[in-house]
């Protein structure tokens, strides 16, 4: 097939990967894993909660191939592969780039200081440097450092994986590498850093995220929602018709992916205690009221309760709850799930009619589950549950909270949007976003990878 | 011989197998096809969208007849396959010039 | 389609998901979450057997998803996703019900007694209130209550989605949300409430039901019999083949069963110590030999091992050892495990000669199994193993624990069954258990949910 | 179809069966479970640590399934379920001969003796007999022995069932079942015992393999390696495509292998501790730089990404660090990973040229993969992260722990070897490897199963 | 009536459709097939052999059109298939006796 | 020129295949399809029951030949797709007019 010949790896190409390798190589030469903890040994480590951390983490990376199930079966069965492949890659490259020095931006040890507020980690962690089996006092303070550091890897591998959703079945999968890499190191190391490191000046103001509803969800919806109108819609948008090709697939997705959403949530307590019960037990609810409430929303407006409404409402209940989850309580999660639900489908619906092709939604269910979430957040946070809750709540009697949730909101969005926008726009200019519209109709899964999901 | 070429609703393929069968029709074929006609597509809503679905899921039958049996054949899938509503489907009738067993060789009718 | 607009949501419908809203409504502004246990307090919290019990929460949940998989691979390719939705809603649907009010009924202060002995539980609960963060002191007395809820969340969730096996391909969808929520409140609670309450009257009795053959198994596989009868067969039944449409994904079902077996089984010793281990090891092993002996019964009977077999046999030995998991030792459970097997296999041939389409076998495998290891357990119960055995088995020398165990199947079959016949009457009569004839042959998921599974 | 016929149980085949079964009763009845061990009691038990190994144990036995997934997407449409059975059917046979005799060849007390070195267990622990809820002071001194005979088991299940990869879609179905019955028992068992029993003489030797590189991944993949070739190629090999029917399957399969892998090498530590978190880190890290690192091989040299190239990456990058998992840092494992990854790619691509039919790549993948692992662990090894590291690395300084790590790898590739050629070579004679090259034309699924994985 | 059974790259089916729809043609059936001609597959590695892989997937789009619309078909099918390499596909032109629609049992061009 | 659909069991396809390839056919187009006929179906067990099933996995060949060619490939797939057995299938033969390459545009003959 001579037109094949044309995709034929280029010299560019080669220069390209060969670059790609030596950082990688480079990286890996520098660090030597001499780990030191001044504050704590060994010793400190609580075997409970090392378990229930290891088992969390597993749960977590568990959900980055389910969400490749869960885009997977919602694309047309010449992209499944490419959707997949997306995801799954997402866990080698930013696994790899968390080790050398993303966490160290994230976490380490304050870079970019203003007063007492620290805007980013220096590399002084790179490489896992320092980073040892001894608890880190602040972070975690009973597990392994290691650990934790693994536990947020297996957080920035999910995230930017998140974002593909918006311009499935149409991105070049290089420019696709190039942008999570990025993204990762731009966008998601600085916010993960300003919310949730020692200093981070979100988290001295008083925001909560229990386990990222800022930092995983919302940073995510709005550069999706960003990416969906920057590459435009899929060719055929919307005369055509996208159904699903496979809604086992995505059931299976959703499935695995409330199933390792326990980990991401109950986890995030960071130990196996009362915290970990508060942000299951709000977890499982609303995931449940998620579902329920898009089914009887498809059911009045659509006519059926539909499985995909199900299922995307569990993800929209999971998605609100996760930066309330440690500290509402069952009922509270049965409002802030079944809100999520009614709230994301319609949001889906009105993207639609404004022609953005967020082709999974993206933004409609990260993006707006997650700011319903942060906000919801602000009135629901009881500190009776949780000690961590020290501004009083909008149902606490005060707006402390709000505010501050308010402008952790806009300010993740901000800086996620403004960034975004110039690593696209320069990627854009060098790489280019989309395959060509000839690529395009003959599906990414032959023109990228050379393969076919299925064969009979 | 003519090749009966029976695009019907899915859900009708056992019914009209079953009558086929009652005439002492001795076999048939059949394709899952996707059919585009009058009833042009149906609307479904996805996402908020309303779309035009075009291509229905539909099953050809393709059966082949002796000449004398054409009539008595349509008859039974015309019965058989009928909803009444739009989508029902088509027989397109064919000209068979031979058949074959493949595994005696028989040739013509007696291959049918 | 014209023809579609006839399932348009009526105004009689409209006003029944209304009613249903409010009544969800009305529960959630009940309830305050004010958590008092008297005897306990969160530093009893141990964490090792949290940490358990949360994995075991989180896996339990993860056999609901699995069933769905394990029967939608068995139906035709038309009816998949309804089927697959039949488990995947109840997620949504029981816990609410469970949060609201079910754990209440279920596992509350009693409400109705006779004697020391209780029938069922009080609204005191209601809401998740009283259910804190301290243990409860008989339930759990190591880990936080509210944990405990979830876990038995997982169990009620599970339940009514076994007995959808048993009228798949044919039920309205409207019919089943009604069903399995009338069936949770008053069959489910009730029945949990007798075997694993403080003062239920069949735990009194000294019946043993380690993780829920009678509560979970039993009631669930003899309502799906009576449905089955009720409902009547599928169109076409006995004459045409129901043939599974993707094994594939009835064997991916199967393993995610065994898999989160161990949660259902080794959880339920609720504390991470060597009861857990007795009922891990008895489970792996009974579901190994289940898998074995059926595959061996349709060598000798069909002349091929089957693979639909193999996993049919993992799940009956996995059923048949739930009640006695944490009571006996790897060779009794090699013996429950392919006494299931086999059993199993040959009712579920009984059960279609007779001309009874229990289209999934929800009777054969959970009823038949259920009451297998029921029986069994008053066979091998060893107190040896687990003090929880007072009485002594049929090896151990005594009768008294098997009369126990037939009273509580007993007991259980009578009350499921009557209960679970009227509700289907009079759902019969208000909204009608089955789709038309037309509808059945079109198919439940493009009928009831306006979808399809697989597109191309 | 008169033809079937020809394929109904024969009375040879029904004598077989019997025979088989008459086995396993016998068994049953001769161990009683009266367990002790003179050193622990079970207030020995830490409820942390046997919380972790609980749930690895979980983990491990999903990995068989997974394995099931990973293997039937490769395979054509007519055999994936025979593929899929080969995996299934070793978690309930191997099960039932690990519990009967199994775990006491490999793990019992001594039977062959040399010196201070053992080679083979007795059957004094045979029926889990002597194998108690009381940890055992050497294997696991803080979790139930029971718990860890379980934790072996599933060890023991996956690693027959990695070899049928070799032999994919041309195996007669009860040969198979012979073969892995024996191999089980002349192969695993004894190798099992040299390498992780109290007095193994590889052990003993001062070899290290944290969870498994020799015993699981070399001897498996040297074995598939000898089969592909003792077994010849699929009719058509290498002339037709055999390209995997559905790889959205694989996907499944290797992102539930990754995911069960920290039950494999994390759980391998045995304890919720520091170890246990050195294990998990590099498994996570490995993984990832496989996968990275096949794929990349296949852009420069294939011209693509392709998502089989970063899927088999993964599972390369697996096996690789499995040996050493416990014993390297983060760094040392993108190292290990990365070359796995570049390595057992072309590994894969040199077996196909030589004309060996090794179909799924069982030795391109575990042999080679596992060999790597075991060589590098004796580069990277380091004392500093686990003191179980006695011996200086290469990098350490020394050439000790090279040596054993050679001798240990050669001896299992000698031993494995050999026993199964003997085992095949018996096998051939008595049964029959092979199906007839018209059932293979007609595909194992329906010839040895009787059923279709998918039907519409 | 002639039935027009046109084979072609599956991503040209939209196209095509669109431009028969254009000069009124009313209906037609898709059928996912294989092919395999003078493209004679394609290489493919798997694996480090390199393979052809005979059978590529294509659409069978079969238009039943009264004689007169044959050429505006066939130019139309011929102008929007193709790409101008191998594997574009074939037309073939085949004779129908006559087509029936099932839900009221017209006969003939009215059928179509 | 003649089209010969031929229905054939699924594992004799790369068999006939090469038969046809060796007497110089250019191409081919294949459909999974499901046949019933004489052979109906065949006796499965499923949970204990016993069923017919009827529709069996075929494969259906559509081959056009120039006319001269008909006999010579109408006795490769005889010799190559039969197993002796009920089932093995059929020919059909039928007429096509004429047949268009959509690359080139050549028609007849040329366009085989
Ligand atoms: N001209 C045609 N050529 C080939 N197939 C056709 C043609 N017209 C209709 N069909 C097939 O018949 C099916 C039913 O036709 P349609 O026009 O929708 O309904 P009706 O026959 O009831 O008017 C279509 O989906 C299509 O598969
Ligand atoms: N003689 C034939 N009979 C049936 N189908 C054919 C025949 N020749 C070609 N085809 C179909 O047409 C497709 C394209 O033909 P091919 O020869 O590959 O390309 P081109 O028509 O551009 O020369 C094939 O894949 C096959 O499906
Ligand atoms: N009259 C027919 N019309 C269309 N297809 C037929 C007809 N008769 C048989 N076939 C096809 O040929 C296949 C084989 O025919 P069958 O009668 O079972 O075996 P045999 O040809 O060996 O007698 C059937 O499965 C069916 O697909």
């Amino acid at each position: 097939m001579m037109f094949l010949k044309r995709f034929r790896t280029s010299p560019r190409n080669r220069s390209f990967i060969m670059a790609l390798l030596a950082c990688v190589a480079l990286f890996a030469l520098l660090g030597c894993t001499k780990a030191e903890n001044p504050h704590k040994t060994i010793a400190d480590i609580n075997g409970a909660d090392t378990a229930w951390l290891l088992v969390s983490t597993a749960l977590v990376m568990l959900m980055t191939p389910a969400l490749a199930f869960f885009y997977g079966g919602l694309v047309r069965n010449k992209n499944v592969l490419s959707v997949v492949m997306q995801s799954f890659i997402a866990l080698g490259v930013i696994t790899i780039i968390w080790v050398l020095f993303g966490y160290s931006l994230a976490f380490g040890p304050s870079l970019i200081k203003v007063g007492e507020s620290s805007f980013l980690g220096s590399l002084n962690w790179a490489g896992a440097r320092n980073v040892g089996l001894a608890p880190h006092t602040v972070y975690a303070n009973t597990v392994p450092h290691r650990l934790f550091m693994m536990y947020q890897c297996m957080f920035a591998v999910i995230t930017p994986a998140l974002i593909s959703g918006a311009f499935a079945e149409r991105m070049k999968f290089k420019t696709y590498l190039a942008f999570i890499s990025l993204w990762c190191i731009l966008v998601y190391c600085p916010v993960a850093h300003w919310v949730w490191s020692e200093n981070g000046w979100l988290l001295k103001l008083g925001a909560l995220d229990f386990a990222g509803g800022t930092v995983v969800h919302i940073s995510s919806g709005y550069t999706a929602l960003l990416v969906a109108i920057m590459i435009k819609p899929r060719r055929g948008f919307p005369r055509e018709a996208f159904v699903p090709h496979n809604l086992i697939t995505t059931v299976l997705g959703a499935g695995l992916l409330w199933f390792g959403w326990f980990g991401f949530n109950a986890g995030s307590a960071l130990s196996s205690g009362s915290v970990a019960v508060v942000a299951f037990t709000s977890t499982h609810i609303a995931a449940a009221a998620g579902a329920v409430a898009w089914m009887f929303v498809d059911w009045f407006f659509k006519d059926k309760p539909t499985i995909l409404g199900a299922a995307s409402g569990a993800v929209a209940g999971l998605v609100a709850i996760t930066p309330a989850a440690g500290y509402v309580g069952p009922l509270a999660a049965i409002v802030i799930g079944g809100i999520a639900g009614v709230v994301c489908s319609y949001a889906v619906t009105l993207r639609a009619r404004k022609g953005i092709d967020d082709a999974l939604d993206a933004f409609g269910v990260h993006g707006v589950g997650g700011t319903i979430g942060a906000i919801l957040t602000g009135v629901f946070a009881s500190s009776y549950l949780n000690s961590a809750v020290t501004k009083p709540s909008l149902l606490g009697g005060g707006v402390a909270l709000m505010g501050a949730q308010i402008l952790a909101v806009v300010a993740t969005i901000a800086y996620a949007v403004i960034v975004s926008y110039i690593i696209l726009k320069v990627l854009d200019l060098t790489m280019g976003l989309r395959v060509s519209t000839e690529e395009e109709q003959m599906g990414l899964d032959i023109i990228e990878h050379g393969e076919a999901a299925y064969t009979s | 011989m003519k090749l009966l070429k029976c695009i019907i609703q899915p859900h009708k393929l056992e019914q009209v197998k079953d009558a086929l069968n009652n005439i002492g029709i001795k076999g048939m074929t059949v394709t899952e096809v996707k059919g585009y006609g009058r009833q042009r597509g149906h609307k479904e809503i996805y996402r908020g969208l309303e779309y035009n679905i075009f291509f229905l899921p539909k099953i050809q039958l393709d059966v082949v007849v002796e000449d004398q049996l054409v009539n008595e054949a349509t008859k039974a899938v015309l019965e058989n396959a009928r909803t009444g509503h739009i989508g029902d489907g088509k027989i397109f009738v064919m000209d068979v010039q031979n058949a074959i067993r493949i595994r005696t060789g028989e040739e013509g009718q007696d291959a049918l």
